[in-house]
């Protein structure tokens, strides 16, 4: 067992979740877990492991099996004062909620004027690669970047995670909070016991470099590093990679800085391409670093498929190959 | 399978104003506060009415015909309880103390038309149809948690039983036992869908079958049987026996909205002919009438204080600030975001030199 | 309220294996049919949980215990009726006629494991809960505008009852009058939700009600009481009478899938008893020797051909060409566009380079 | 009243959309209309006027009131034979109908190889500038263009309405096909009598130009033009301007062919501006025209808020004003 220095923890990223709530209900008893299976369960990637021991089921609810419902209620919570963290069991099952949260739970302070607010997290594991069933890796944060009124952030790591969702659960308004599931146990890192938060809006610049800049976040970060780590063996280029954490709204300052600086981007996400969040970066380098462009934009992504079942799925997914292939290509001008 | 059976329509006054229930105590004072706000909220309906066909308000929903299920439920909930309309159910709304004049900002498509009283829970008026019964569900659960006696109200039409929201709002009140009255008014038509389309039941009421939910059908015409059968529902829902589902039997006279042309798909002659038999303002005068109570001069003396009441709202509302787009920029997140903000900056930049 | 009430459980045959219903004339060859499936589709969930322990498949989902339910009602559909499945419900499929070779394929997240044989009418099984119920009515209703007499049958959960979607597949089956038979598996549990935290209603049949659909609550491990209702529901679909909701009481032995641990919510003893007590195969068994028409050598004659069968399925399902990307890039519309053009042109040179 | 020639009519949009389903309802019988109040009501609008007098009751249905429900049989009656034409009665409550959407309608023939496969359309008025009440007049293209198995299809007039609907009911796919309210009434043109289709995937140049190009589609191409034309009487530099008409797929060969003549380019669109479809096509130029490119794309959009209600609705909307300031700035560089 590796030492961790005192007030640390090693922790998976579901675990580093699972903490972040627990911290909050603690602080704050406003603060509720609803879903489905999130409570005697601990859900079915326990995720919510032992909040219900801790916190009772007035705290922790399992709720029927409707997620128009969950987000529902939970405005109705949210707006009498409780700030309720809604679990999607996977991300491909909150269409039936789209209603919800495109029409009540992202424009209730609007519509009132702010009299009517509505403190809310909507967490859901997302994204391919775990041989799930169909249906349950999509990747379409790129719906919801585009419903005003919501924040959408999605961790990489076992310590953003945790202080993402702090800073989310503090946050007064809606937030989507998208879980990379093939990042929930591939990796211990170090995570303070105490609360902490990372402000929502803020990119984080996981590897410094001057050629080319890689945008990146949630599963494919740990993709990105690989493919960067192996290819900077044999090329002399540097390479640096940003991991966006927010998605609405993006870390302008930073694409705009880091652009200026190398001229250069591959965007890396898994979600399909057209529509993707790719088109937002590439909007704002756009508008904010369009001179200092050398080349065009490569971007990595999903295909305009739907995701596969999951014989297919490591055909869908970004690869070392693809990203590679788009670093040659974008030095090449 | 006779379910329908189980659901006879509740009636305390019938059409022609006599008493049906024994156990009724009639109240003068209370009839003639029932019959003002009915009153009121029709005359609020006309003035509408009439303001959209003069252009100064957009495209309006009238309720006229649905006053007693309005005034009688509204009557029913008291101070700290929570309201969900929907865009019909101002007559609720202004008897449960929204301001005219905030009505008339509505209409003329103004957020701050949305905002009750201080101290007063109404929500905004629910537009998607049915999903105000999950907020009804979630805030009577939110009191229920915080161990207080508040209950919630909801609104929503023989229409909005067919969305999968009502589904889900009925079975989350009735799992965790919320104290909600579903206030449904059966008006018989979605736009212009009449309830056999909408449905192969009879009744909305049985509907409340699939949840164990206490359920009950009412003649929503007779505001006496509304007001009565919703207050003990909110006793109940107050005292911790759980949600009750009501369905209010009534009629629209009129047009869906001020868009809509009802004789494309009915014969409003049925509404001339319910104008003299089912009104639930004429049923109160005849009670007023048959119990000897009536006085002609009372009417006028109320339509002179509503009218002077509207005009003071109307003028207020008229004379009201003019919109301004930064209500729209301020109230999307508590903390401005960059995008929004640099959109304010241009648009006011772009505005400025317009006027230039 | 008492709806409960009106749903007692429908059995024909009781845990002992004795006929409740007169007037169920016994066919021993019916009965082994019955009981040939059933063991058939035991083996085969047995066969796919091995594999999954063995990593040749992927997360699999169990239906021991459901046997009754699946077989039974697959049984009482034929040729040119829909089925409509879920994760859980390959016990149906294969009784309707599914191959066994794509089932391994549909668990080893192979496309080609949800076609169903030619002229067999099954759909790619749903996984959003509840969705697949509008598909029903959907197809049950087109075959009433082709005034065929072909049915769907559908398959559903109990916690599936709580999405929007079995609200409004009912109603518009019940508006439509489809014929549609709502094949409802109340195995007691949601994963871990159990039923009580699902719906405060004592039943899922008395669901009905809120449509006027026809309803019932058979005992779901009872395969007698499962065909016999599944072939009056169908027959009266068959002849323009409509939507029937049949609620099987059941339970499901196993975890919810391979990804599950039953033990974090309920006690799995519960699952050794009813192995014992009323388990669906076992009350054929007791049935058949109560009528003296029990072989011991007829079951191994039974699980020698279905081991052989299965085996043969499974390697053709291994040996099967392996997932081609064009799968994915074809068949997403019937004209390519060029988005998805250049995504196939992009992916398969960089396939290429990598290999070489 | 003016001349009209032979076999030529002078229709309004939503009569040209009416005339689209009669024609394909009068050549093929598999053909039906669904929705709220389409059948004895007509419509909320009036497309589908006449058509339950015409074709009667099982092929012009008033459903239940229920986005979910239509979209869901209609899947069950594409599959099983049928072309179901579904109108959501506003853009803004199409909502509900996400998830058979998204995981249904448009998944169906992937997720069965093409063995199953759901013809059909969805209508849906979109847009602000009819001083409906909230909710009615959202525009949110950009969530569709991003579901993989759909096209999206906008006309701007009346005589593409009727071409794009009527390729959209032959087409094997589900198309999904939004119709800007403000265009329904604001003028006649004149629409072959006839059956003729307009290919899905083909934008039009609406006029010619060689210093700037426009790209738009819907309510928006009425305004650019005035804005252009009277732009133009002050300017030297001649507009382009391209009616996209078809969202997915984006016609990329019109894209590029223009961006490499004029080097400037303005998107105008009346979704808010992140993750609209205007990230798409800069997408596209990044990728098809990057070095031709002189300027930023100029983007004139809606704002990231809630579409507002409509005493905001003129501010919220592209003007001339804006579509100017933006050609102004373009041409700049
Ligand atoms: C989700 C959704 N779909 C469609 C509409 C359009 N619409 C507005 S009112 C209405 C009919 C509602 O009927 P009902 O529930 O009976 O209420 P009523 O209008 O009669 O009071 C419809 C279809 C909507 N507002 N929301
Ligand atoms: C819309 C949606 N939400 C959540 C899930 C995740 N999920 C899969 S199975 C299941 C429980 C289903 O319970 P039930 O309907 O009783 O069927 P059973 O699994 O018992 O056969 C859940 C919540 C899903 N597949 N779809
Ligand atoms: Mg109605
Ligand atoms: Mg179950």
């Amino acid at each position: 067992m590796t030492t961790v220095a005192a007030g640390l923890k090693k922790l998976t990223m579901v675990q580093a979740i699972t903490d972040a709530m627990r911290t909050m209900m603690r602080e704050n008893e406003t603060v509720l877990v609803l879903g489905e299976d999130v409570g005697v369960n601990g859900g079915v990637f326990r995720a919510t492991d032992g909040l219900i021991q801790e916190f009772g089921e007035e705290r922790v609810v399992d709720t029927p099996l409707a997620e128009s419902g969950i987000i529902g209620t939970s405005v109705g919570l949210a707006v009498n004062g409780f700030t309720p963290i809604c679990e999607m069991q996977f991300f491909g099952f909150i269409y039936p909620a789209f209603n919800q949260i495109m029409t009540h739970a992202t424009r209730m302070r609007q519509r009132s004027l702010g009299r009517y607010t509505v403190p809310m997290v909507i967490r859901a594991p997302y994204g391919a690669g775990v041989k799930a069933p169909e249906i349950h890796s999509d990747s379409v944060e790129a719906l919801f970047t585009h419903v005003p009124g919501l924040k959408v952030v999605a961790p990489s790591n076992p310590y953003d995670a945790k202080g993402l969702l702090i800073a989310s659960i503090e946050d007064p308004d809606p937030v989507l909070f998208i879980e990379p599931m093939r990042c929930y146990r591939s990796g211990r890192t170090e995570v303070p016991e105490d609360k902490y938060s990372i402000p929502l809006g803020k990119a984080a610049k996981v590897k410094e470099g001057t050629d080319v800049t890689i945008f990146t976040w949630g599963a494919m970060v740990q993709d990105t590093v690989q493919a960067v780590q192996k290819w900077e063996e044999t090329h002399e280029e540097v390479c640096e990679i940003i991991d966006l954490r927010t998605l609405y709204p993006l870390d302008k300052e930073a694409i705009k800085e880091s652009v200026e600086k190398t001229g250069r981007v591959v965007v890396v996400h898994e979600a399909p391409e057209t529509g993707g969040v790719s088109g937002d970066i590439i909007s704002v380098i756009n508008d904010a670093a369009f001179f200092y462009l050398k080349a065009p934009v490569q971007k990595v992504t999903g295909f305009d498929t739907p995701v596969p079942v999951y014989s297919l799925e490591q055909d869908f997914l970004p690869s070392a190959r693809k990203i590679t292939a788009a670093l040659e290509q974008v030095l090449k001008y | 399978m006779g379910a329908d059976n189980q659901f006879p329509v509740i009636q305390y006054v019938n059409e022609a104003g006599s008493l049906k229930q024994d156990e009724v105590k009639l109240h003068k004072e209370q009839l003639y506060q029932f019959y003002f706000m009915m009153v009121r909220a029709r005359m609020m309906d006309k003035k509408c009415l009439n303001l959209q066909r003069q252009g100064r308000i957009g495209t309006y929903v009238q309720y006229e015909g649905q006053e007693a299920a309005q005034v009688g439920s509204a009557l029913a909930v008291e101070d700290g309880d929570w309201m969900f309309p929907t865009y019909r159910d101002h007559a609720a709304t202004m008897s449960f103390g929204h301001s005219l004049r905030n009505l008339f900002l509505y209409w003329k498509g103004r957020l701050e038309g949305s905002i009750p009283p201080e101290g007063r829970n109404i929500f905004p008026p629910a537009v998607p149809i049915a999903s105000q019964l999950l907020h009804a569900a979630g805030a009577a659960w939110a009191e229920k948690k915080k161990n207080s006696d508040r209950v919630s109200i909801v609104y929503f039409g023989d229409g909005a039983t067919s969305e999968g929201d009502f589904h889900e709002g009925l079975n989350f009140a009735s799992v965790f036992h919320a104290p909600v009255v579903f206030f449904n008014q059966n008006n018989g038509y979605a736009i212009s869908v009449p309830m056999e389309k909408q449905m192969k039941s009879k009744t909305i009421a049985q509907k409340g079958l699939a949840y164990d939910i206490p359920s009950l059908r009412i003649d929503g015409n007779d505001i006496l049987a509304v007001y009565h059968e919703t207050v003990k529902a909110v006793a109940r829902a107050r005292s911790g026996g759980g949600p009750t589902l009501i369905e209010a039997v009534t009629w629209r006279y009129g047009a869906h909205t001020t868009a809509d042309d009802p004789s494309k798909y009915r014969d409003q002659q049925e509404s001339e002919i319910r104008r003299k038999t089912t009104d639930p303002l004429l049923r109160v005068e005849r009670l007023l009438k048959n119990q000897g109570w009536w006085k002609e001069e009372e009417k006028e003396r109320m339509e002179a204080e509503i009218t002077k009441e509207i005009n003071q709202a109307l003028k207020e509302a008229e004379k009201f600030k003019p919109a301004d787009i930064d209500e729209l920029f301020d109230h999307v997140f508590a903390e401005p975001v960059w995008p929004i903000e640099e959109q304010r900056k241009q648009h006011k930049r772009l505005s400025r030199e317009g006027i230039q």
